[in-house]
Formats: C-alpha cells, structure tokens, sequence
C-alpha cells in the first residue's frame, strides 16, 4: 500500500465513522431519511458500477435482486432471524446473479439491457406467483424492531463494504483484467483473459449487493408488495445516478447519487404539484448539460486546473 | 381454437403496442422509452372525443395522429438530433437516448396528468360479443386486431413498395452507409421517429377501447414494446409483428391451459428464451 | 471520500434554508400535510378516493371560517401535499420532511396499506394520529399494538371474504344460486391476502370453489381467466381485483357470456367510472365497500364532493377518507392541536361522520360496510360488520 | 511445433479458407503470404483462436488447440498481433505492455509484471513512452506497443499480422533486426507479411495462399518463383 493509499482509505474511515454520527443529531429525523434514500442509491448505484464501469454493460436487473432480497427476509422473518435472513438474502442474489450470468453475459449491447429488463420482470412473477400459491400473506408482513436508524448504519456499512470491495478489484488482477476487456474484449482473449469468468465474478458481487440492499430496506418498507418491491423505476435510477456521477470511476456514482437525489428532494418539496414535470426537466437539463457524466466534468476540471499550473 | 383466437387477438394488440418502437428503435436509432406516454396520449384523446364530443373514439385518429407526428418530428429534431450528433458510436447513442427519453417520459407523465388528472379513464366502446366460430369475442378487441393488420399492411407496403420505405430500410441496416448512397439521414430518421410516434398513439387510441389507463401507466407499454421489438429484431417491422403474435398466442395458451397466474412469467420466459437461442432476435441480422 | 461530508452538510444546510420553516403563533392557520400517489401504479386509486376528499374538506373547513377551536377562536387550515409517486420510501422521506421541515400541526394519512405502514413508524415516532382510511388488513391488532397513534376504519381481509360469504349463502337460502363458486384474484398484495382468506372461510360456509386461479398485476387480455371461470359453470363468480382488472373482467365477463346470479369484484366497483363505463348492465353487481345512501349525511357529502371537485365520489373509500377527516377535524376542535391529546381524544370519543356515529374499539373501527350492490344506479351497502341501513341483495339480472 | 490440418472456414455463404494444411516447425520463421484477400489473417484469428474453424484440426506441440477459447491457446504460448493496431486506449503505455505479462503464457504480478513489461518496451525502443498515455502515440509506436504486449507474454510462437507493413527504410531495418533476435532466443514465428524485403531475408519458409487455398510452400526463393504464385499475384494485384 502507498502512502497516498494509505492516507485516503483513512480519510475514508474517517469520513464513515463521523457519518455514522448523523442519527445522533437534534431533529435528524428527515435527514436521516433523505441519508438512507442516498446511502442506498450509493450502494446500488456503485456495485451496479462495479459491474457495469467496466465492462459497459447496462444491467436493469437491479430490481430483480433488490426484490429478491426483501422477498427473502418477509418469507423468512419471524422463524429466521434477522443477520441470518441477510446473509440468505446474500446468498439468494448470488445463486441468482451466477445462473443469469452464465447464461446470459455473451449477449451484448442492448440485447443485454433488455434482458436484465425482461428477467427483472421474469423473477417478479415468479416470486409472485410462490408468493400467492404457497407463502400467502406471510411474506408480505416484515413487523420488526428495526429502525430506520440501524437500516442508516446497515446501509452505511454496505457502503464502507462496497468501496472496499471496490478498492481490492481494481488493485486485483481481476479489476486489471476488467478494464482490459472494457478497453478490447478481443485482445483480452488474446492476452489469455478469461473475460466471462471476470464479468460474472463482478456481476455475481453486484448482485449480492443489491439483494443484500434489499434485504436492509424490507424493515423499512413494513409490507412488502411485488410492485414496489420490483419497481422497474428502482433500476433505471440506479442506471441513471450511476451514469451521471461517472461509471467508470469507484466514487462516480456518489457525485451522482448525492447531487441527484438533492435535487430530487428540493424538486419534490417545493414543487409538489409538478414534481413529476420538473423531475422529468431537471433530468433532460442533466443529460443536455452534463454530458460525461460529473466525474467528466470534475476530471476536465482538474485537468485544466493542472495545465494551467503547468504553463504558470 | 378459441386459444389460437384470443392468442391472435391479444398479439394484435401487443404489435399495436410495438409497431411504432420499431420504427423509431429500428430505424431512428433511439430506444424510446417515452414511447409508452405517447401510446397514453393517443388513448387520452381518444377518451376525451369519445366522452367530451361524444363522438366515436376513432374520430380522433384525424387530430392525435398528425399531432403525434408532429410532436414526435419536433422531439427529435430538437431534442434527439444533438444527442445523435455528440454521440461517438452507437453505445453511446444508446446511453444518452436511454436517459434523455427517460427524462421525456417524465415530462409527458407530468404534462398529462396537469390536463388530464391523475384519475383511471375508462369507457364502453363496442364491448359486444362478436361471434367467430362461435364463440364470443370482444369486438373492440377484434376491431383493434383489424386496426393493426391494416397498419402493419400499410408499413409493410410502405417499407418495401416506396423509395422513403428503401430509404428507411436501408437506413435501419446502416446509417453510414446510407448516408453515403445520398439518403438524407437526419431527415429520414426523423421522418421515422414521428412515424413511429404516430404509429404509437394511434394503437392507444384502439387500445383505449378496452384497456383502463392513467397517467402514469405508460412504462408499462413501454417494457412490453422494448420486449417485442428486441424480440423481434430490431428494425424489422415483421419480427415485431411475428414476436407480438408468439407471445399473444403464448400467454393465452399458458393461461388457459396451465395457469393465469404464470402468463407473464411465460412470455418473459419465452422473451429470455428466444433472446439466448437467437441473441439478434427472430429477424434480425446477426451483427459482426 | 470526504467530499461526501461536506456535501452531506452543504445537502443539509441547502435543504433546511430551501423548504419552508414553520413557525406556529396563535393566529396562524393550522398546518394539515398530505401525501399520497399522484404518480405510479396506485395513482389512479387515489386520484378518485383520497385527494377529491381532502380537497374537499380543506375547502369546507375554511368556507366555515375554519376549524372553531375550544377557546372560540377560528383557525384555517392550510394544506401542504407532496407527491410520494407510489414509493414507499418517498412516502417515509415525505412524512419525515412534514413532521420535522414544514413543521405540521396534523399530517393526512397516505394512501393504501402499503404506504400507510410504510409511513406508520415516522407517524409514531413523532405522535402524529394516522387514519389509515384505505388500509384493508388483517393485521390490525398487531399493529395498533405496535404503534399507538394508528387507526384503522376500513375493514380487515377476513372480514371482507366473511362478508361475501355470508351475502352468497343469503343468496343461496333464497334458493337464487347453488354453492358454487368461480374465485380469482389479482396477484398483488390486497388480492392474494383475500384470497387466502376466503378459501378457508367459502369451505367452511358450505361454498364449492370449483374454480381458483391468480393472474398478474398488469395482465393485458383477461379473457383467458373470464373463459376458464365460466367453463367451471360456477353459480358465483368472485373477483379479488384491482381497479384495472377490475373493468377488464367485468367488461370480459359481458362478452364471453359469464352469466351468474351473483356477480363479486373487489376495488373499483364502487367507483363512479364503473357505472360510467358500463351504464345499467352493472345492475346487481356485488363490489368491496357500499354506503347507505339514504342518510342525509351521505346525500350532502354526494353532492357537495361532487360541487367542490367536480367529480363523483366513490361508495366505498372515498366518503370514509371523508370521515376520518372529519374525526381529526372533531378531535381538533375538542382538544386543539396538542397531537398527544388529539390521539388519546381519538381513542376514546364518538365522531358524528358522514359515514354515522364512529367510535375506536382498540383503534380501529369495527362496524364497516364489506359488500356492496349496484341497484338501480347506486351502490349501495349490503352486507356490513353490523351496520344499519343495508339493503337487501338481489340477484344480479342478465347483462 | 504447430500443426495445421485440412481446415476450413467459412462465413455465411463465403469460403474463406479451404482444406488448408502446413506446419511450422521449431524455432523457425514462416511467412503466410499471398494476394489481399487470400485468407492469410483468417489462418492467424484461426490459430489464435479468434475463430473457430468450420473444418479440420490444429494442433500445438501434439495438442489439439481447434475448439479451445483464445484465452487458453494465449496461455499455452501464443502471441499475437493484430493487423489493424488494438492498443487499450485508456490504459498508459506500460499498462498496455503489462497486460500480456499478467494474464499471458508468463502469468506476473505486481513489480515482477511492471519490470518485465518494461523490458519489453525497451526491447521494441520504447522506453522513452513508459508513462505516456496511448492517444499520444504515432501508428509505429502502437504498432511497437502491441508487439511489446505480445513479448510480455513470453510467446513460444508469435503470430505477426503485417507488423512489419508502414515502417520507413529505417525502421524496416530495425524490424527486421528484431524478429531475427526473437528467433534466435528460441521462439517461433509466424509471418503475415506484404514485405518481399522482410520474407527474403527472415524467413525459413513460406507459404502462399491465395483465394483460401495453399497454393504453393517452400522456402522463399523457391515459392517466390512458382509460375502459379507469379500468376495470383498479378491476377489480382500487381505486386
């Protein structure tokens, strides 16, 4: 480890153990909401981008595993307990993760993304179809003792989880391997990658992710309905802060997730009425105004910054 | 028999949903996903000039069709063309058409529920049983089935009979190429764009004869359009038509015979299937 | 990393100067939040049963001159909604920023059952009375046990399906229908729980379920279901539906020729876009909820919904949103706007509503109407957990 | 070392190569020539295992290698380039290199990779570019890079697509200087190449293609005399 290494990763401990004082503070009630809204997107939107940074494919299966995960702890809970349901649910999205990976990660492009879409919806029906034959209500009700303050610091964990994870990969030769493929998939054949073994370890990772996600956030949900808990909405958003923070850069969804979902809040709060409109023209002004994403705009930033001291 | 029906019927009414996807996906480039809104629109007019001007639903083609080409022309010639322009290849063009039409969807959810209301919209238009080998079948459903074999009649012989439908083929194969051969690309992807957007709000106007809609329901249309173009293969106009058949024929044999609980399940099922087998589609050309 | 911080804090400081800051003197209006969908899946629900009513009140409240608190003053009321677009996190985040950002003296309980527990924590953390109007469980107890400023007035599942049972086999005895019934339901969450409740109940009534199947959420074409159900020649036909399915099946049902004396599904048969769509041929048709009609109570809420918003009502939920809005605007006016007082007041006193005399029992109400029928135009309440004012059910005419 | 038996490939409806057989011994330097689309680059993406051939075998060293991925037949000790430059354009210079020295026949990491990598780029004259990013490099110097990535990862057999095709007089000395050394430190070379100068002086030799077929083979003085290799490459190109 460097020492420049060293220093950042105890900035970010750091920066994670005052964070976990948040709950902590007089009146944090919606702060702490709006936190756990952010902490959950930075989850999902950053081990979406593990996956997704590298190697270009645009996964919309976020759901799928998201709802696995709450699914997993309302059929369980009451006879499970709790950590362990969370590590079943782990489990769930990692067994689901390897059977789609292996069939489905030659697919390029867009047959890619539409079949994340369609096996989002696949797992829905199923789960739901269990769910009304076999598990019936329960499996709808999470009664818990669990506060939104504890799914705070869980989600807060996952997300010291994700970044570590994150920093092993891209000192691995897997997180190598990674960007060779994202760069060339043929010359990382011919270099002697084993690109699908790497793609699916990632995808694997970021399945459990998500379904340990979803897992977290069940407590929270109270009763957990097939349409909510496998909203489409939940993996394009994911898709989307990902893209505008940056994919290709571990912290890139955090400058998305966090500026995104701020304005999402003020939109929704100020504009009650025509939040839906204005969420919608906040977005197009996005995408027409920041191109690269906000990592693209901090890194020409940075850039002109560096040459400008160069000639100086 | 009355499977093979009710399967033909409810895959007219999956193309109905699909067509105007694949001119806009296939040929313009730009995976649309405000195109289920603009389904949703076409269905509001038709709601509004049957309950308002209490005329027949279908008198309402002559406003949302042309309005819905227009629209959609402006759509892409001032928010899409730059996308096309600053995108570098076509991934790109993908990324950015996702999320700018993302963002549309929005916007049209918001402006229509603004004049709409939030509220189900829903009437009786020719629910009467309409008799084919005698069984009963719905004969809005039947009209609708009638609606789209005559617009995928005339795409058809759009696409293959006219210089604009080689133009658009060949544009759908390769716009490079086509640009070389001294066809009008951003024109003619424009031109294909509205169409599709007029294509789209007309079958919601048929659909609206049978299908209760809100403001907010288009992202529905337009996972099940996304679904059957790709299945289909993109840019072929009779993949779409032949995808939407399969799976209309598919989900009524499942619910009649095994489970209505697992219809969907089946046609995604199917969906993932074909995708695996065939990754570029029932039609489509394997790409290199 | 640790620009995460500090655009955490700037997040906050951002917010905090952004939204509205409350501060209550005396002659303030009272605050009154409200979220609910109005966008997504459930959008549409509650643009007909939830957001006309709390229009409607806040209409009638300051018409009056606003709400005449104890000490003889008036006070307004003004409204602060937000859209919480059918996400349950975006309801908890909602209620969060009304109880603690706009600073709102009583907060209108969401819309639905999933979102109302989702939010029922935040409203019991800060005390907030929350009439869950248009949640349906059978959770009931465990949950006013576990969060006491909840308050349930729509019914349970269970008694729902006893309901409909109860009204088959009255049926049945008046020797109009045989005990067989055709059942489906929607595989959402309200409709897998009625089910699973009526399969036991339906067995135990003496009623045959000769044909049971689900269907998704979002199915396109119900004629399948409709064809299956009408081939198991059932003598009942009982549909645990939602609002889009529920005008799919019914118009399926006229076409394929599902003639049954006794015609059931579940939401959105009370709403006025059924007779809307269906015009006489809905006569005798059974749906979840009804009203009586007859109270001049029920007359005037009618009329002045439909003044007020330019819309009908619905005769299940919507007249019960009303309701317990009302029973928040009494409770007010007895105690004032100490939440603690207005819960506990909530507990214990009997509100004269639109919907008759309501009194908690353990926080929820006991006496609701299940069943209602369509005769001669109106919905009305037929079968009820000991009502007054049902009608007697019919049988449903040929389409 | 390396086997070729009566392969075949074919796209679609078009038959690019046919019933084509040759071997390349031990530690020599064999040049695959002929007439522009005579199925020369087919033969190195069917050996590198870039496609998988519609006919026939191909063995390394015994080994059937036919329906192996292209990852395995890297790791077994082929290395390649490719004749439209593939260089990892957001990776630097050295990362590039170290690709092959990680993942290839050698299997690096960390400093071990980094050196060795670095040696390579010294070997092809590239020490000077060790940090720099690709964008800045000149076509010869990409073309330098890639070769420097197929040494990294210590081939027995290096495959050449046109390597050579480009280099100015100077450079083309150079070149050939260097494939010559790779020989003589063992390794087997196989040659796409337009260069008669190059396949004269480097290679034992040849064989010549042309419309998917072999069409003759032998050393370069011998085919480059044949009457039916004089006759395809004026037939089609007049080289």
């Amino acid at each position: 480890m460097t020492r420049a290494e060293a220093r950042n990763l105890a900035l970010a401990a750091a920066a994670f153990a005052l964070l976990a004082f948040l709950p902590f503070l007089k009146d944090s009630g919606y702060l702490l909401s709006v936190s756990v809204s952010i902490a959950m997107y930075t989850v999902l939107a950053t081990s979406w981008a593990l996956f997704s940074g590298p190697t270009h494919y645009i996964s919309l299966a976020t759901a799928a595993f998201y709802g696995l995960g709450a699914y997993v702890v309302a059929a369980g809970i009451g006879t499970i307990s709790y950590p362990l349901l969370l590590v079943l649910a782990g489990i769930a999205g990692a067994v689901l993760a390897l059977a789609v990976g292996v069939t489905t990660l030659r697919l390029s492009g867009v047959y890619f993304v539409i079949f994340t879409l369609g096996l989002a919806e696949l797992i829905r029906q199923v789960v739901t179809w269990v769910q009304n034959n076999l598990t019936g209500s329960r499996g709808m009700y999470v009664l818990t003792e669990i506060t939104e303050r504890i799914i705070y610091w869980e989600l807060l964990g996952l997300a010291a989880l994700v970044y570590l994870v994150g920093w092993l990969v891209a000192r691995s030769r897997l997180g190598f391997a990674l960007r060779i493929i994202g760069n060339d998939e043929l010359v990382a054949a011919h270099v002697g990658i084993n690109s699908a073994a790497a793609k699916l370890i990632l995808f694997v990772i970021s399945g459990v992710f998500a379904a340990v996600v979803g897992a977290v956030m069940a407590p929270r949900y109270t009763y957990i309905e097939p349409s909510i808990a496998y909203s489409p909405e939940l993996s394009f958003q994911v898709v989307i802060m990902a893209l505008i923070g940056g994919a290709h850069r571990l912290w890139g969804p955090l400058v998305g997730v966090i500026p995104f979902a701020l304005l999402w809040e003020l939109i929704a709060a100020r504009f009650p009425t025509q939040t839906v409109l204005l969420l919608g023209v906040a977005f197009l002004l996005i995408v027409y105004f920041i191109p690269h994403g906000v990592v693209g705009r901090i890194e020409s930033a940075l850039e002109r910054l560096r040459r400008g001291t160069r000639r100086g | 028999m009355d499977i093979l029906i009710t399967g033909i019927l409810l895959g007219a009414t999956y193309s109905l949903i699909a067509m105007g996807l694949t001119l806009q996906y296939g040929v313009a480039r730009i995976m649309n996903l405000a195109n289920g809104e603009m389904l949703v629109a076409g269905a509001f007019g038709a709601f509004w000039v049957f309950t308002a001007q209490q005329a027949s639903p279908f008198a309402a083609a002559l406003v949302v069709v042309p309005g819905a080409f227009a629209l959609n022309w402006l759509i892409y010639r001032y928010l899409l063309r730059p996308l096309v322009r600053r995108a570098k290849n076509r991934g790109m063009l993908e990324v950015d058409s996702i999320l700018a039409t993302f963002g549309m969807s929005f916007v049209l959810v918001g402006i229509m529920l603004m004049v709409f209301g939030g509220g189900y919209f829903t009437y009786s238009y020719l629910a009467e049983p309409f008799e084919i080998f005698g069984s009963p079948f719905a004969l809005n459903r039947v009209v609708a089935c009638l609606v789209a074999v005559a617009i995928s009649g005339l795409l058809y012989w759009g696409l293959n009979g006219t210089r604009t439908g080689m133009a658009l083929r060949a544009l759908a194969v390769d716009p490079a190429a086509a640009g070389l051969v001294a066809i009008d690309v951003p024109r003619m992807s424009a031109f294909s764009f509205a169409l599709g957007g007029a294509v789209t709000a007309a079958g919601g106007i048929v659909l609206s004869t049978f299908l209760t809609m809100d403001a907010s329901i288009g992202v529905v249309f337009t996972m099940k359009a996304l679904i059957i173009v790709i299945m289909g293969g993109v840019g072929d106009v009779r993949g779409a038509i032949v995808a939407a058949l399969i799976l209309g024929l598919a989900e009524t044999a499942v619910a009649s015979l095994i489970d209505p609980g697992l219809t969907l399940a089946a046609a995604y099922l199917l969906f993932i299937l074909v995708l695996l087998l065939r990754p570029e589609g029932l039609f489509g050309r394997r790409q290199s | 990393m640790y620009r995460r911080t500090a655009l955490k804090l700037a997040a906050a400081a951002a917010l905090a100067g952004a939204l509205p800051l409350g501060f209550t003197h005396a002659a303030d209006p009272i605050k009154i939040g409200a979220v609910a969908p109005k966008t997504g899946p459930l959008a549409g629900g509650a643009a007909i049963t939830h957001w006309p009513n709390v229009q409607l009140w806040v209409h009638q409240v300051n018409e009056r001159g606003g709400l005449r608190m104890r000490d003889g003053s008036r006070r307004k009321v003004e409204l602060i909604e937000y859209d919480d677009r059918t996400n349950p996190g975006e309801t908890i985040k909602a209620v969060e920023r009304l109880a603690t950002q706009d600073k709102v003296d009583f907060i209108v309980a969401p819309y639905g059952t999933g979102l109302n527990l989702a939010a029922a924590p935040v409203f019991a953390k800060y005390g907030y009375p929350q009439i869950a109007c248009t949640s349906v469980t059978d959770k009931v107890p465990e949950l006013t046990k576990r969060y006491p400023s909840i308050f349930f007035t729509l019914g349970t599942t269970t008694a729902f399906a006893n309901s409909v049972a109860e009204v088959l086999n009255k049926l049945r005895a008046e020797g109009k229908i045989g005990n067989r019934v055709a059942m489906v339901n929607v595989a959402d969450a309200f409709g897998i729980e009625l089910a699973e409740a009526a399969r036991p109940i339906f067995k135990t009534a003496g009623l045959e379920i000769v044909y049971d199947r689900s269907y998704p959420l979002g199915t396109q074409d119900l004629s399948p279901i409709v064809k299956g159900a009408r081939a198991a020649n059932p003598d009942a036909f009982v549909a645990w539906s939602y609002p889009p399915d529920t005008f799919a099946i019914t118009e399926q049902s006229k076409i394929e020729g599902l003639n049954v004396k006794a015609y059931y599904t579940a939401v959105a048969t009370a709403f006025p876009a059924y007779r809307g769509k269906f015009g006489k041929s809905i006569e005798g048709h059974l749906g979840a909820g009804g009203v009586n009609l007859d109270t001049p109570e029920m007359k005037a809420y009618l009329a002045a919904h439909k003044k007020v918003t330019g819309k009908d009502a619905d005769y299940w939920a919507s007249p019960v949103t009303y309701a317990g809005l009302q029973v928040l605007e009494q409770a007010i006016e007895a105690v004032g706007t100490d939440r603690k007082a207005v819960t506990e007041y909530i507990k214990k006193a009997t509100f004269k509503t639109v919907m008759g005399h309501w009194k908690f029992v353990n926080q929820s109400i006991h006496e609701f109407w299940t069943v209602g029928q369509w005769q001669n135009g109106l919905f009305h309440g037929v079968s009820s957990t000991g009502l007054p004012g049902a009608k007697p059910v019919i049988a449903k005419p040929g389409w | 070392m390396l086997d070729i038996q009566s392969v075949a490939k074919r796209f679609g409806g078009l038959l690019a190569v046919d019933q084509l057989s040759f071997a390349v011994r031990e530690n020599e330097v064999l040049g695959l020539i002929g007439p522009n689309g005579s199925g020369k680059t087919t033969v190195l993406n069917l050996i590198s295992g870039a496609f998988k051939p519609t006919a026939g075998d191909i063995y390394l060293d015994d080994r059937l290698i036919t329906d192996r991925p292209a990852r395995h037949i890297a790791r077994a000790g082929v290395g390649r380039t490719f004749q439209l430059v593939r260089v990892l354009p957001s990776l630097t210079v050295l990362e590039n290199v170290m690709a092959g020295a990680v993942f290839g026949h050698k299997r690096l990491w960390g400093r071990e990779a980094r050196k060795y990598a670095e040696r390579q780029l010294e070997r092809v004259g590239m020490a000077h570019a060790i940090g720099m990013p690709t964008a800045a490099l000149t076509y010869i110097d990409e073309k330098r890079v890639e070769l420097a990535r197929a040494l990294a990862s210590d081939p027995r057999v290096l495959l050449l697509d046109e390597w050579l095709a480009g280099l100015n007089p100077t450079e083309l000395q150079t070149g050939i200087a260097l494939i010559r050394s790779l020989r003589e430190e063992g390794r087997t070379v196989v040659l796409v190449e337009h260069v008669m100068d190059a396949i004269r002086s480097l290679c034992d030799r040849c064989v010549v293609m042309s419309g998917g077929v072999k069409i003759a083979e032998g050393t370069p003085a011998e085919t480059l005399a044949d009457r039916e290799v004089i006759r395809a490459y004026l037939g089609d190109d007049d080289a």
